[in-house]
């Protein structure tokens, strides 16, 4: 009836573990330091000055004195752990530029995870040893929590946008993969597990995976035979912005405002084209709501991505300004 | 509480410049301010708030400072909800 | 919802068992009228929140939504409501006085001013769910860019000035209570609190539609074609 | 055992002078309604309390072999919400506060009597609701509600929960109102704000959350069964909405809940530990002024329960350090509940074994909430059992515990009679033991990865999940046992003096039980708080 393994430490195995470990430790030592005080506080307290006769208790006010050293003391230490803490969460949210992606769909109670070479996984993730991976998520229905306990991260994946997790995996294995939000009757079997892999057999498991072709070139195919590329064409200036170099660069909306074009900005400008149109446009993009299906939607965006890092040889240097970069009045319309 | 007792005349004052006031944001939402255009609606609504509060319900003759500490806090808290809640969406975009 | 209204008759005609004065007494229901009044002011807050959160997120949808709103409707709402304000003050102010019959005449055209206000409401209401398919939901019709955002704007239309419509039947409902007990010589200069609450829970439905009115109808009236 | 006493001189007292279900079910007494609360949240925590049971019986092993998955995820749903809603919430304020606060300012009665019998009657309507949601089905949304899981995804009877939720809720927050302003305007003469018994203080800054924070779940609640009838989509982002700002709007409430809970707890500590060290309490402003300092800031800190849910890194980064500032004073009011014990005369009665218990286990309680606000270990651990252990550390550990305590120390005051001394220390030690034994493995269990309403769960972690079923029946057995020996003491027990513990305060100055308007004229007060230098010990008793 009771397993064998009886584990009271979880494995750490990514980059991150290390230092959320360390605080953890710190924290655990301050905390039961300080248990301990109370409790012995009180044990003796209770004991040396218990109601026995000839014992009479001496009432003090209080002290101002005593009352700011436990006030400031706890404050100057919570705001040093809070420091802490922000620092590691700080790192866990920034992933690195050149990281590789793995665009992940949740759905009611299993992972589909698809990686950029095209490889595509059902509740189970290979990853290489060593390398960034970016985790793009999103959910058809719910949401769900991508938690990897041997990583120490965990995000929710949102329908409806994009969440991003990313993590570096240090020691080989394979790991729990739990849905941490709850999301329904089989919320407890939406398990996986996480294959961390030398580089070396990761390749091969990847060449082993059959032609199906990478993620960008269905994307390709995709703004091919959707008729994205109708509007917005790579060579010169058509009716939509030229999409070469779009990809993480501010972009000037037509009422003002500046946004950076990342993954959630590219998915709102396919479902909901008019919600934050680029300047010098007028919103005449169909929506794609219900047309594109999430597995779709993240291929365009791979290709969307892909775009910039393409070395533009006809197109002169692709700025992403419209022709029209003075606000003529007459394309401005009131 | 309240054993003051307005003249008549005040109350109709107020409620003239309440009309008024309705008028002028009214009028001023055919201006081209772009985004003045809400921050001078809501300024005028709160014009408008206050004359009715103050005024029409008294807070002007209430004795007990308590009552007013109250309205304060009440109002106090919306803004927390509000802008707390926007430290969120605005800053969706930065990291 | 008015509070305690007294109806044990002691030594002293209004005064209840365990209060002091006549004054506390007065004082108490009034900071309880107003604490109450704090959390009608929550519960509305809570909309507004979603307002202004999904104003920033959706601004271009909240100027179509806005477009659809009937501009004089509303203006001429918010006067009605207004003079509603002024006639319910003056009511209290007769009640104070003891002035009976002009008390009873006052809140007669508070009354009607309230049911002018649904009846006006209740017309843009059918304009914009009969004959305009504009009620969220399966039935919701919207030509034009990001329906599902404009959707989102009628429902919090819907939402915040149903639940307003919602508070003004309750004060239209308090108010002929009140005047029918008025008219009975119910209350007088000695004893006025009922009406005095009466009318903060009034003014304080008037005020929730000063906010709503620019809110809804003054976006970007300027955008109508 | 006690011998059983002659009976009591029949005095005349609020139990005595009406007999009759209409003396009860109308009655405006703030004494009486205290008493009809405390039947209705026992009631309703013995529900909750069984479906615990049934929960840890699930989690003895891997699979899910008990329940089906879908009744699992209702009996946690259905757990959470009738403990928070129709026990936690109510239990301090509505019973203790109820029957104590008029008493301690010196006042007849509450400011709007009327209000607080239709507050009871809010309350069991709402029971009402919630008992059919149980009986015709249950539902399960977990207590968070989160959309678009419990707007479009669930067909349970998610309406009639959150129905029973938002009317219960207008129970509270009249209760809130009723709090503040009796306690404003109807102290005694001489009762100012520095001579207020700390109990008062507590339940003060608790109407003021109750009273700021309970609209907000009203109208989310609203929101979210308006999307349910009329198919919208204000959280639903299919239909163009956000989920997240459910979220928001249900946390602005429910984190200041979590204060409404333990806030009056803390009232009845302060209460109990300088009754039984005999002593006053240590910084008495700084107790109430930290008092307010939690309602105030509660407020500021909701998004804690958010940060991996998709809110934006700044946010976090904000609501992060403001949690640590809620944390000041709640460390302040540990450090001076020690404090007073320090030189007291201290007995070792029940009341006080439970202000032991309350103390070390919201230490521990408050230790790990430093964890989980660290934003880089939030990550791991929210959603796990770190954090179930958390929340039950300061809601079992802390809030049952000082409401045990405080009907042990009030038991004489509300029924004129004795409790058996010895019963009350065994079942306090019995409770201490057995929460610890289940709640404890419990951080070990969320630490190494345990997602949180799982019904089956990966092997290796069911060592750790059988002690903490083991503990969860030694809890039930420990809780069951004051249920048995209160009404035994209704009847048996010995007859209680006007002030048994040689307690400070205007309630031990009159008899016990009380006459139905409390004091036959007006108090005058004229002595500080907790005066206990002028007052002589109590006689040590057998």
């Amino acid at each position: 009836m009771l397993s064998n393994t009886f584990p009271l430490w979880p494995t750490r195995a990514s980059t991150i573990s290390g230092q959320v470990d360390a605080l953890f430790i710190f924290l655990l030592m301050l905390c039961g330091l300080m248990c301990m005080a109370i409790f012995v506080a009180i044990v003796v307290f209770a004991i040396r000055y218990r109601k026995r006769p000839g014992h009479q208790a001496t009432q003090i006010e209080g002290s101002n004195a005593v009352e700011f050293t436990w006030t400031f003391i706890p404050a100057g230490i919570f705001l040093f752990i809070f420091v802490w803490g922000a620092y590691i969460y700080f790192l866990e949210r920034t992933p690195p530029r050149d990281s590789m992606d793995v665009y992940t769909v949740a759905k009611q109670w299993m992972w589909k995870f698809q990686h950029t070479e095209g490889q595509r996984e059902i509740n189970e993730l290979h990853i290489p040893i060593g390398r960034d991976v970016r985790m793009i998520m999103t959910s058809q229905d719910v949401i769900h929590s991508f938690y990897v306990p041997a990583f120490r991260i965990k995000q929710d994946v949102l329908p409806g946008r994009y969440t991003i997790a990313w993590f570096r995996a240090s020691k080989a294995g394979t790991y729990h993969l739990f849905c941490a939000e709850y999301c329904g009757t089989n919320h407890s079997g939406m398990i996986g597990d996480v294959v961390v892999m030398e580089p070396a057999q990761f390749q091969s498991w990847l060449n082993g995976g059959g032609p199906m072709g990478s993620l960008t070139q269905t994307g390709e195919g995709l703004f091919q035979s959707l008729g994205c590329s109708t509007c917005h064409r790579l060579d010169t200036q058509g009716r939509g912005p030229n999409l070469i170099g779009v990809f993480g660069k501010p972009v000037l909306l037509e009422d003002g405002r500046t946004i950076t074009a990342d993954e959630n900005y590219v998915r709102e400008s396919i479902l909901s084209p008019a919600a934050k149109v680029v300047s010098g446009f007028k919103p005449i993009m169909p929506t794609f709501q219900g047309i594109v299906s999430e597995e779709q939607l993240n291929a365009l965006v791979a290709y969307i991505k892909s775009l910039t890092a393409r070395p533009s040889g006809a197109a002169q240097n692709p700025t992403f300004q419209s022709p029209a970069a003075s606000k003529a009045d007459t394309t401005r319309q009131r | 509480m309240s054993a003051h007792i307005a003249t008549k005349k005040l109350y109709i004052t107020v409620w003239a410049s309440l009309i008024f006031l309705t008028a002028l944001t009214a009028a001023a939402s055919y201006l081209e301010l772009g985004p003045f255009n809400i921050v001078l609606a809501l300024v005028i609504a709160t014009c408008k708030m206050l004359l009715v509060a103050l005024f029409f319900m008294g807070i002007k003759y209430i004795s007990d400072k308590m009552t007013i500490v109250v309205i304060v806090a009440g109002l106090f808290w919306l803004f927390i909800l509000l802008a707390l809640s926007m430290t969120d969406y605005a800053s969706r975009g930065w990291v | 919802m008015s509070d305690s209204t007294p109806a044990v008759v002691e030594h002293n005609p209004d005064l209840r068992h365990h209060f002091a004065t006549m004054e506390q007494q007065t004082e108490t229901a009034v900071m309880g009228m107003w604490v109450f009044l704090i959390t009608e002011i929550m519960f509305f807050g809570g909309m507004f929140a979603g307002y202004v959160i999904y104003r920033h997120l959706y601004y271009s949808a909240w100027l179509e939504g806005s477009q659809r709103m009937d501009f004089w409707w509303g203006t001429i709402n918010t006067v009605v409501l207004l003079c509603s304000s002024l006639t319910m003050a003056l009511a209290v102010r007769a009640t104070q006085l003891g002035h009976r019959k002009s008390t009873v005449t006052l809140l007669i055209i508070t009354i009607l001013f309230g049911l002018a206000f649904l009846g006006i409401k209740g017309i843009e209401y059918w304009g914009h769910i009969v004959t305009e398919h504009q009620l969220p939901g399966p039935g919701f019709r919207f030509a034009g860019p990001n329906t599902s955002q404009v959707e989102i704007f009628f429902s919090f239309y819907f939402a915040m000035t149903g639940f307003h419509a919602l508070h003004m039947i309750i004060g239209v409902g308090l108010v002929s209570f009140i005047a029918y007990y008025a008219w009975k010589g119910r209350y007088g200069a000695h004893y006025y609190t009922p009406v005095e609450n009466t009318g903060l829970y009034w003014h304080f439905v008037d005020i929730v539609w000063i906010y709503l009115y620019p809110l809804f109808y003054l976006i970007s009236h300027i955008h109508r074609k | 055992m006690a011998s059983t006493p002659v009976a009591a001189p029949e005095r005349e007292n609020y139990l005595n002078n009406e007999y009759g279900i209409s003396s009860w079910l109308f009655t405006t007494d703030h004494k009486r309604i205290a008493l009809l609360y405390l039947v209705t949240i026992t009631f309703f925590f013995f529900i909750g309390g069984f479906f615990a049971l049934l929960i840890r019986l699930e989690l003895l092993t891997p699979e899910g072999d008990l329940v089906l998955a879908d009744t699992y995820n209702k009996l946690f749903t259905m757990h959470g919400q009738v403990m928070i809603f129709f026990f936690l919430i109510p239990a301090v304020p509505a019973v203790l506060g109820n029957f104590l606060i008029p008493i301690m300012i010196g006042a007849k009665d509450l400011a709007f009597p009327r209000i607080n019998l239709l507050s009871w009657y809010l309350l069991v309507i709402g029971g009402c609701f919630m008992t059919y949601t149980i009986l015709s089905g249950g539902v399960d949304t977990g207590w968070t509600f989160y959309t678009p899981l419990s707007t479009h995804f669930l067909d349970t009877h998610v309406i009639a929960a959150a129905l029973a939720i938002f009317i219960a809720g207008f129970s509270s927050i009249l209760t809130g109102l009723n709090f503040i302003v009796t306690i404003h305007r109807m102290r005694a003469p001489g009762m100012t704000w520095s001579r207020l018994p700390l109990f008062v203080w507590a339940n003060y800054a608790t109407a003021i959350i109750q009273v700021l924070g309970t609209p907000v779940l009203a109208i989310s609640l609203m929101l979210v069964a308006l999307e349910r009838v009329f198919h919208l989509g204000i959280f639903d982002p299919r239909l163009g909405g956000d989920p997240l700002l459910f979220q928001h709007l249900f946390w602005f409430y429910s984190h200041p809940a979590v204060y409404i809970m333990i806030l009056p707890g803390m009232g009845v500590i302060s209460e109990i530990v300088t009754c039984f060290s005999h002593k006053r309490i240590f910084g008495y402003q700084f107790m109430a002024l930290a008092l307010i300092a939690i309602a105030v800031l509660g407020f500021l800190v909701w998004a804690h329960h958010m940060f991996v849910a998709g809110i934006s890194l700044y946010a976090a980064l904000v609501f992060s350090l403001l949690s640590y500032f809620v944390a000041v004073p709640s460390a302040i009011k540990v450090f001076n509940w020690t404090a007073t014990m320090f030189k007291g005369s201290i007995t070792y009665s029940t009341p006080m074994l439970y202000a032991f218990g309350f103390i070390g286990l919201f230490t521990m309680g408050g230790m790990t909430g430093l964890f989980v606000a660290a934003l880089g270990i939030d990550v791991h651990v929210t959603d796990t059992y770190f954090v179930v252990a958390h929340f039950h550390y300061i809601m079992v550990g802390g809030m049952v515990m000082a409401y045990m305590g405080g009907l042990h120390f009030w038991w004489p005051k509300l029924s004129g009679r004795m409790y058996p001394e010895n019963w009350g220390r065994l079942a306090a030690l019995i409770i201490f033991i057995g929460f610890n034994l289940t709640f404890f493995p419990q951080f070990v269990l969320g630490w190494l990865g345990m997602p949180r309403r799982y019904w089956q769960y990966s092997p290796e972690f069911q060592v750790l999940n059988v002690l903490s079923t083991a503990g969860a029946t030694i809890l039930a057995v420990g809780y069951l046992l004051p249920m048995v020996y209160f009404l035994w003491s209704m009847r048996y027990g010995k007859p209680a003096s006007d002030n048994p513990w040689g307690a400070a305060g205007l309630e031990w100055m009159i008899s016990s039980p009380p006459t139905t308007f409390n004091f036959d004229q007006t108090p005058t007060v004229t002595w500080e708080a907790y005066n206990y230098d002028e007052l002589q010990e109590a006689p040590v008793e057998r």
